[in-house]
C-alpha cells in the first residue's frame, strides 16, 4: 500500500469555520482519515512537523507575520490549497483595503495603533503559488470532499466556472428576485448547489465572482431592483473587494 | 522551592485563535503569568458601519465561525430591539433549539476533540481513534446531531443562513423536526448517559485547583437561561440588558490585543461554570442527576470544572431539545415570512448565553435602517482577565512539579475556559460610535 | 372523439382516477408564488390554474442531472446506468410545454437516437390544460395556441365552471373508461385566448430576418445588461445542451461520471483544453442562443426551436425580453427593406 | 408540425458507453507531445477514417477529443498523439504500456478519400495540426497508385516540435513524396527553412485544377493559410479542412461544439472549405 499523504491545516486572518467544518465532517471523517496522515493542526492537535504533502490554509494575508508564515508553510509542502473565501480572495476582510489602513487601524487601537501592524487583507495566491482553490464562506464540505478525493486519486478537481444561478434553475428553485430580496447569484462562482436561495434566503456573494464577470451589468441589475450605487457597490464588495476580473462583451 | 521559571506556549494548540502562555519567575518573584493573545484584528468596523439591517447578522456571524449562530442570534435580537420588530413564538422557540443544537455541538467538541485529549495524555483526538474507537465514534455521532439541528433548521450549522431579523427565510418541516426528535431520543439520550460515564472515569484527571472568583450569566425565573433573562452577578445581583456596560467595564491590557473586563473584583468568570453556579437549580432534572453523578455541586470554584459544567449542559440541552420540538409540533408549524417592517430606528441591545459565555450585542441605526453605531462584547474576552488571575494563583501552588507539568496544567487551564481568540479579537474592533 | 363536461368539483375525482392507472405528474405550489411539476400524492394538492411552471416537463425526460456510468478505479470496470423509463400521466401539461417535449423528440431521434432520453420519454401520457396568457407568454405568435391539442391525449379546456375535457387520442379514451361523473360535450372547442406579448413575423420570415441579423448591433447592446448566467437556457423547456463530469468517491476506489444541464450562455461553455474560448464574448453568446431558437435548428426542422413560454424573459435578472430582441431584428430587417426598395425606385427614376 | 422520426427501442443508441483500450506502445516525441498505440480489448477494429477522432476516457477525470493519427490500415490498433495542455492529458502522459484508458468513436467526418481520389494532394499542417493529417499521409501512401502527387508541407515553432521524427524521413527520402518542412525559429542544430508555413507555399508548382489541399493547425494559421493559397490561384472549391472546437459528446448533442448550425463532431471536424465559408464563426 502506499504511503498516506502527510497533510497539515494552518490558519490566517479569518473566523476559522471552514476549519470547523472540517471537525465536522463527521459522517466522513474516519473515511478521510483511511488515506491521509494529519500531521499539523493547531486547532486539533499539538503536533507540529517539519514538511508535508498538502497544506490547507485557512484565512487571508493581513500583517507582516503572516507573510512569514505563509512563504515558510509554501516551502514545507508540495501542494498547497487555499479553503474558503478569505484565503482564495481575500473574503470579508478585504473591504477594510478600501478605506486607509492607518485610519482602520486608529478607530480600533488609537494610540497603541503601531503595536498591531496591518497589510491590506490579500488572499494567499497574491504572495504565494496556490495549487488548488475551495470558495465559500464558509467552504462547503461537499466541496472540500471532492477536491480532496480527486488530488488523492491522482484526478483533475472540478471547480464551477458558472455562476449561482445555474445551480438554481438545476434545483427548480423560485427565483429569490421575485420575493423582493437582492441576490448575488448571477454572478457569483458556483459550488455551493445554491445553498442559500434553496433556504429562501439571498445569494450574499461569499464564493467570489465567475471568471470574466459583467460587473457593470450586476450593478445596474442591483440599482434596477432599488439599491442605490452606493449600496449596489457595497453589496458587491461583501466579499469581492479584491476581484478584478472583466468581461469581454 | 524553585526560583526561575520562564515558559512560552506560543500558538497554544487546541483552541480556536491565535494565542500564547508566557509565565515568568525571577528569584522567586512571578513577574509574568499572562495568556497573550495575538491573534490578527479584522476591523469589522470598516466591514459594518454603514450596512444595511439585513446584513448585520450576516456580517457578525463572520466574526467567528465557532459562534457563528450566538453572534447571529444575538446579532438579530439587538436589531429588532433597534427597529421595533416583533418575533412570533415560533421563531423564539426555533431559536432556542439552535441555541441549543450550538452549545451541544461546541461542548461536545471542546469536552471529547479539545480537552479530553488532555486527561489521556494524548496531543490529540486522533490517536484516540485507536485507543478509544467507540468514544470517538460517540462523540461524531452527537456532533452531527447537533449540527443536522443546525443543518436542518438554519441551512448550515457554519454562518447559519435561515435566521433573519423578523424571523426564518424557511421553516423546516414537521417531517424534519419529527425526525431529529427521533434521533435525539434514539442517539442522543444514550449517548448522553454514556459520555457522563466517561467523563466520570477521565474526571480523576482534572487538577484540584480552586479560586472563587465572580460569576456572570445570564438568569431568569422560567428556564436554564440561554436565550433572554437578566445579567446576574454573583457578587452584585441583577441587572438589565441596557446597563451592560456597568458589568463589562472593558480595559485595555499590553499584552493582548483582545480587551479585558471587570466587575467588582479584579475579574469575572463567564461560561458553563458561571451559568451552572448561577442557574443550577433551573436544570432539567435528568440534567441535575447527570451532575451529581459527576460530583459538580454549586457553588464550584474549580475553572477545570468548567469541561464539566459543559457535558451537563448538553444533557440539559438534549432533553430541553426534546421539549421543544414537542411544543413545536403541538402548536403546528406555521409557514410565517420574517416580520421586517421597522417601527422605528433607534439603538437596540441584546444579550445572550452561548457556549463560552455571556455575549453583547448593541447597534444603532438610522432612519434608511443603516448602522451607525455597533458594539460587541462576547465571553472570551470577558474570561481573559480571570485566566490571568487563575495563572497567577496557580503557579506558585505547583511551582515545585516538572516544568513540562506546569506547561501541561496551564495549558489544561487556558483549555477549560474553551477560549474562543477568533471572536475575542475580532470584536475587540466592532465597537464604533459615529 | 368525445367532449365532456368535467365541473370543477370532479376534477379532485377525476385525479383520483388517473392516480388509479399510473403515476401522476402535475402541478403543485412552491415556495411563495411558483409552481412546479411534481408526482401526485394528494390530488388536494395539484394546481390546474398556473401561469407556468419553473421548469416544464422536460426534467423528467432529461433530467438536470443524471448518473450515466459508474466505475471502478481499481480495475478500471465500469457499467452504465439503467435508465427506468417514466410511464406516467402528465396532468395539466400546457400547450407550449408539450411542443417543447416534441422538439426535444426530434433532437434526440435524430441522428443518433439517443437511449437515456427515449427510454423515459415512451410510453407517457399527456393531459394537456389551456392557460391564461400572461405579460410574457407569445406562444400564439410561434403557433402554439393554449387550446393546441398536439401532443395531448386528453385536453382540459378551461371554462367558467370547470373544463370541457377533449378526447384526442385513443390512449386517451381508454383512459377515460371507468370514469363515469360526466356529461356529454357537443359544443365547439374553445381555441384562442388573448396574448400581451407577440413577435411579429411569422417564422418564415424570421428565417429571412435572421439571415440579416448576423451583425446586428442588438447583439452588443443586449451584451452590456447581460450578466451571462445561464438562467435562459436553464430555464428554457427546448434547450438540451449538457455537460458531463466524473466524480470519486471517498473511497477512492468507485466514482460516476454525471451529466448536468449546461447553457451555451456560459463563457466555458467554448473552451477547449489550452484555455482558448470560441465564443468569448457575450454579444457572440446571446446571438448563439437566440439564433438556435429561431434559425439553425428551424430551418431545418421548419419550426421555430423556441415555444413562447416567456420563462428566459421573466427569469431574467437583467430584464432582457427574447421577444424585445426578435422584435428589433424584424424591424431593423423592415427598415433595411424599405431603405434597399427606396434606393431601387431612386435608381430606376 | 415537427418531423420526427419513428423511434423504437430497438434503435436507441448507448451513445455514451466507452470500450476499454489497452495502451500496447508509448514513444515521447517532444517535452509536450507523446504518441500511443492502443488495442481495444474486445479485440475489435476502430475502422475510421483518416481526419476522424475518439472521445478518450479517463475514469474519475472525464473525457476528451483526441484525433486519431494512424492510417486505417493497422488492423487492431490505432495510434493517438497527445499535446500536454492541461489536467487530463497530463494525466494521460503518465500512463505507460499496459495502462487502460476508455474509447468511444470514432467519431465526425474525416478527409473524404474517394472525392480526393486521382487529385494531387497538398498537405498543409502546423504544429499538432500534422497528427490527424499523418493518418491521410499513410492512407495515401498505402494506396498510392489510387492518388497523384503527394506534396507535404510542414511547420512547427521550432526543430525541437518536431513530430513523428522517424517518419519524417521516410517521407523526405521517399522519392513518392515531395515533402517541405520549417521551422518558426531556428537554431544551430537547424539546417532547414526558418519562417511561418505559408512561406513554403508559394514556391510550390501547383497543377491548380487538379490539386486538393487538407489543412489542420491552429486556428490562426488558417486565416493566413487561405490568403496565401487564394493568392496562388488555388480554388475554394478544392480546400478541405479540420477545425479544432470542445467535442464533448461526439454524438451531436451536448452542443458544445456546435458553430453556428453545424456540430463540429458530426459535420466536422474535416469541412470542405466552401461549406465552412457560410459558418461566420467557424475561422
Amino acid at each position: 500500500m502506499k504511503s498516506k499523504p502527510r497533510v497539515a491545516v494552518f490558519d490566517f486572518t479569518g473566523c476559522e469555520g471552514c476549519e470547523l467544518n472540517k471537525l465536522n465532517f463527521e459522517n466522513h471523517l474516519l473515511d478521510i482519515l483511511d488515506h491521509i496522515d494529519i500531521v499539523e493542526w493547531r486547532e486539533a492537535m499539538d503536533d507540529q512537523v517539519a514538511e508535508y504533502d498538502i497544506a490547507f490554509v485557512e484565512g487571508s494575508i493581513s500583517t507582516p507575520d503572516c507573510v512569514e508564515r505563509i512563504f515558510d508553510i509554501r516551502n514545507r509542502t508540495k501542494v498547497l490549497i487555499a479553503l474558503g473565501a478569505c484565503a482564495v480572495n481575500g473574503g470579508m476582510n478585504a473591504m477594510k483595503n478600501k478605506q486607509s489602513l492607518d485610519t482602520v487601524r486608529e478607530i480600533v487601537y488609537g494610540e497603541d495603533k503601531d503595536l498591531f501592524p496591518t497589510l491590506p487583507a490579500l488572499p494567499l495566491s497574491s504572495y504565494v503559488t496556490v495549487d488548488y482553490e475551495v470558495h465559500g464562506c464558509p467552504m462547503t464540505q461537499k466541496e472540500f470532499l471532492q477536491l480532496l478525493t480527486s488530488i488523492l486519486a491522482g484526478k483533475k478537481p472540478v471547480k464551477p466556472d458558472y455562476a449561482v444561478c445555474v445551480e438554481c434553475k438545476l434545483d427548480e428553485n423560485e427565483c429569490v428576485y421575485g420575493k423582493g430580496m437582492i441576490c448575488m447569484g448571477p454572478i457569483t462562482r458556483a459550488g455551493c448547489d445554491a445553498l442559500c436561495p434553496s433556504f429562501g434566503q439571498y445569494c450574499i456573494g461569499c464564493r467570489g465572482l465567475v471568471p470574466h464577470p459583467n460587473k457593470e451589468a450586476m450593478i445596474n441589475i442591483l440599482i434596477e431592483n432599488g439599491l442605490s450605487i452606493d449600496d449596489a457597490e457595497k453589496r458587491m464588495d461583501l466579499y469581492n473587494s479584491n476581484e478584478k476580473d472583466v468581461v469581454l462583451i | 522551592m524553585k526560583q526561575n521559571l520562564d515558559i512560552k506556549v506560543k500558538h497554544l494548540t487546541r483552541v480556536e485563535g491565535h494565542g500564547n502562555i508566557v509565565v515568568n519567575m525571577n528569584s522567586g518573584k512571578l513577574e509574568k503569568a499572562q495568556l497573550e493573545i495575538v491573534e490578527a484584528p479584522r476591523y469589522f468596523e470598516a466591514m459594518l458601519k454603514g450596512r444595511s439591517f439585513h446584513e448585520a447578522a450576516i456580517i457578525t456571524s463572520r466574526i467567528c465561525g465557532i459562534c457563528s449562530l450566538g453572534h447571529q442570534i444575538t446579532s438579530l435580537k439587538a436589531t429588532e430591539n433597534a427597529l421595533g420588530l416583533e418575533v412570533s413564538n415560533q421563531t423564539i422557540l426555533l431559536r432556542k433549539l439552535l441555541i441549543h443544537g450550538a452549545l451541544i455541538q461546541s461542548n461536545i467538541l471542546h469536552a471529547y476533540f479539545l480537552a479530553a485529549p488532555d486527561f489521556l495524555n494524548a496531543g490529540s483526538v486522533f490517536p484516540l481513534i485507536n485507543t478509544h474507537p467507540d468514544v470517538v465514534v460517540r462523540a461524531l455521532r452527537m456532533k452531527r446531531l447537533a449540527n443536522d439541528i443546525g443543518d436542518i433548521i438554519s441551512g448550515r450549522a457554519v454562518h447559519p443562513i435561515t435566521p433573519v431579523p423578523g424571523g426564518f427565510t424557511k421553516i423546516p418541516s414537521e417531517a424534519d423536526l419529527i425526525e431529529i426528535k427521533r434521533r435525539l431520543i434514539e442517539e442522543a439520550l444514550p449517548d448522553v448517559n454514556a459520555t457522563v460515564e466517561t467523563m466520570q472515569a477521565l474526571a480523576g484527571a482534572i487538577p484540584n485547583f480552586t479560586r472563587e472568583t465572580e460569576y456572570i450569566s445570564l438568569k431568569n425565573d422560567n428556564d436554564y437561561a440561554m436565550y433572554d433573562g437578566k445579567i446576574s452577578s454573583t457578587d452584585t445581583g441583577l441587572y438589565p440588558d441596557s446597563e451592560y456596560l456597568k458589568i463589562t467595564n472593558e480595559f485595555i491590557v499590553p499584552h493582548s490585543s483582545s480587551k479585558h473586563a471587570k466587575n467588582n473584583r479584579s475579574s469575572y468568570m463567564v461560561g458553563a461554570l458561571a451559568r451552572f453556579n448561577n442557574n443550577h437549580d433551573k436544570l432539567l432534572p435528568e440534567a441535575a442527576l447527570a451532575a451529581a453523578a459527576l460530583g459538580l455541586v454549586a457553588p464550584n470554584y474549580n475553572p477545570y470544572m468548567n469541561t464539566i459544567a459543559q457535558v451537563v449542559e448538553v444533557a440539559h440541552a438534549v432533553y430541553d431539545s426534546i421539549n421543544i420540538i414537542d411544543t413545536l409540533l403541538n402548536d403546528g408549524l406555521k409557514n410565517e415570512k420574517p416580520n421586517q417592517s421597522p417601527t422605528k430606528y433607534g439603538t437596540g441591545i441584546s444579550v445572550t448565553e452561548v457556549p463560552r459565555g455571556i455575549l453583547f450585542h448593541e447597534y444603532s441605526y438610522d432612519r434608511q435602517g443603516r448602522i451607525t453605531a455597533a458594539n460587541c462584547i462576547i465571553p472570551t474576552g470577558q474570561n481573559l482577565a480571570n485566566i490571568d488571575d487563575d495563572m497567577k494563583k496557580l503557579v506558585p501552588e505547583i511551582i515545585d512539579e516538572a516544568t513540562e507539568e506546569i506547561i501541561h496544567k496551564l495549558e489544561m487551564l487556558v483549555r477549560a475556559y474553551d477560549p474562543c481568540i477568533s471572536c475575542s479579537v475580532h470584536i475587540v474592533d466592532v465597537e464604533f460610535v459615529e | 372523439m368525445n367532449g365532456y363536461y368535467l365541473s370543477q368539483e370532479n376534477v379532485k375525482d377525476f385525479i383520483s382516477h388517473l392516480m388509479k392507472k399510473k403515476t401522476v405528474y402535475a402541478p403543485h405550489a412552491k415556495a411563495d408564488h411558483s409552481f412546479v411539476f411534481e408526482e401526485v400524492v394528494d390530488a388536494d394538492n395539484v394546481i390546474l390554474d398556473y401561469v407556468r411552471t419553473l421548469n416544464s416537463i422536460k426534467k423528467y425526460f432529461m433530467p438536470s442531472r443524471e448518473v450515466m456510468l459508474r466505475y471502478n478505479l481499481d480495475d478500471n470496470s465500469y457499467s452504465i446506468e439503467d435508465v427506468e423509463p417514466v410511464k406516467g400521466i402528465f396532468l395539466g401539461v400546457h400547450s407550449y410545454d408539450m411542443q417543447a417535449v416534441l422538439r426535444l423528440d426530434h433532437s434526440f431521434s435524430h441522428g443518433n437516437p439517443e437511449k437515456n432520453y427515449l427510454t423515459r420519454r415512451l410510453d407517457n401520457i399527456f393531459i394537456g390544460t389551456s392557460f391564461t396568457p400572461d405579460n410574457f407568454h407569445f406562444s400564439s405568435s410561434v403557433n402554439i395556441q393554449p387550446h393546441k391539442t398536439e401532443g395531448f391525449d386528453l385536453f382540459m379546456h378551461k371554462t367558467d365552471r370547470g373544463y370541457v375535457l377533449e378526447e384526442v387520442t385513443k390512449t386517451g379514451s381508454d383512459l377515460m373508461k371507468g370514469f363515469d361523473q360526466l356529461t356529454k360535450f357537443h359544443g365547439e372547442y374553445p381555441n384562442s385566448e388573448h396574448f400581451k406579448s407577440h413577435l411579429y413575423a411569422p417564422q418564415e420570415k424570421l428565417s429571412k430576418v435572421f439571415e440579416e441579423s448576423y451583425d446586428n448591433p442588438v447583439w452588443h447592446e443586449i451584451a452590456q445588461k447581460c450578466v451571462g448566467c445561464g438562467t435562459c437556457n436553464l430555464a428554457c423547456p427546448t434547450c438540451y445542451c449538457f455537460d458531463v463530469e466524473d466524480h470519486v468517491d471517498l473511497s477512492l476506489q468507485s466514482g460516476s461520471r454525471e451529466r448536468r444541464l449546461d447553457s451555451c450562455m456560459l463563457r466555458g461553455f467554448t473552451e477547449v483544453a489550452g484555455g482558448e474560448v470560441f465564443r468569448d464574448r457575450l454579444a457572440d453568446r446571446i446571438r448563439h442562443r437566440v439564433y438556435r431558437k429561431f434559425k439553425y435548428i428551424s430551418d431545418s426542422a421548419g419550426e421555430p426551436w423556441c415555444v413562447g413560454c416567456g420563462r428566459c424573459t421573466i427569469y431574467c435578472t437583467a430584464g432582457i425580453s427574447i421577444v424585445d430582441i426578435v422584435n428589433r431584428l424584424v424591424s431593423d430587417y423592415d427598415k433595411k427593406q424599405i431603405v434597399q426598395d427606396s434606393d431601387m425606385i431612386a435608381a430606376w427614376d | 408540425m415537427i418531423k420526427t422520426v419513428n423511434i423504437k427501442p430497438e434503435n436507441f443508441k448507448e451513445l455514451y458507453f466507452p470500450t476499454l483500450a489497452e495502451i500496447t506502445e508509448v514513444q515521447q516525441f517532444t517535452e509536450k507531445e507523446k504518441w500511443y498505440k492502443l488495442s481495444l480489448l474486445d479485440g475489435s477494429n476502430l475502422g475510421h477514417y483518416p481526419g476522424q477522432f475518439v472521445e478518450v476516457s479517463i475514469f474519475g477525470a472525464g473525457e476528451a477529443p483526441i484525433s486519431i493519427t494512424s492510417a486505417p490500415n493497422s488492423y487492431g490498433s490505432f495510434e493517438l498523439c497527445i499535446r500536454e495542455v492541461g489536467m487530463f492529458t497530463e494525466m494521460i502522459h503518465k500512463m505507460k504500456a499496459g495502462d487502460k484508458l476508455g474509447i468511444r468513436g470514432p467519431f465526425g467526418q474525416g478527409f473524404d478519400v474517394n472525392e480526393l481520389y486521382g487529385k494531387d494532394i497538398l498537405i498543409i499542417g502546423g504544429g499538432i495540426g500534422i497528427v490527424p493529417l499523418r493518418s491521410l499521409i499513410n492512407y495515401i501512401l498505402d494506396h498510392r497508385q489510387d492518388y497523384g502527387r503527394l506534396i507535404i508541407t510542414y511547420g512547427a515553432r521550432n526543430s525541437k516540435d518536431l513530430l513523428f521524427p522517424e517518419e519524417l524521413e521516410l517521407w523526405q527520402s521517399n522519392p513518392d513524396v515531395e515533402f517541405h518542412q520549417t521551422v518558426d525559429y531556428g537554431d544551430e542544430s537547424w539546417k532547414g527553412n526558418v519562417g511561418v508555413i505559408t512561406t513554403l507555399i508559394p514556391p510550390l508548382d501547383l497543377d491548380l485544377k487538379n490539386t486538393i489541399a487538407c489543412i489542420t493547425g491552429p486556428p490562426i494559421m488558417y486565416k493566413f493559410v487561405l490568403l496565401t493559397l487564394q493568392s496562388k490561384g488555388l480554388q475554394d472549391d478544392n480546400i478541405y479542412m479540420s477545425l479544432e472546437r470542445r467535442m464533448k459528446c461526439g454524438v451531436g448533442k451536448c452542443g458544445h461544439c456546435q458553430i453556428n448550425h453545424s456540430y463540429v463532431c458530426q459535420d466536422g471536424p474535416v469541412y470542405h472549405y466552401p461549406d465552412l465559408k457560410l459558418i461566420r464563426e467557424a475561422i
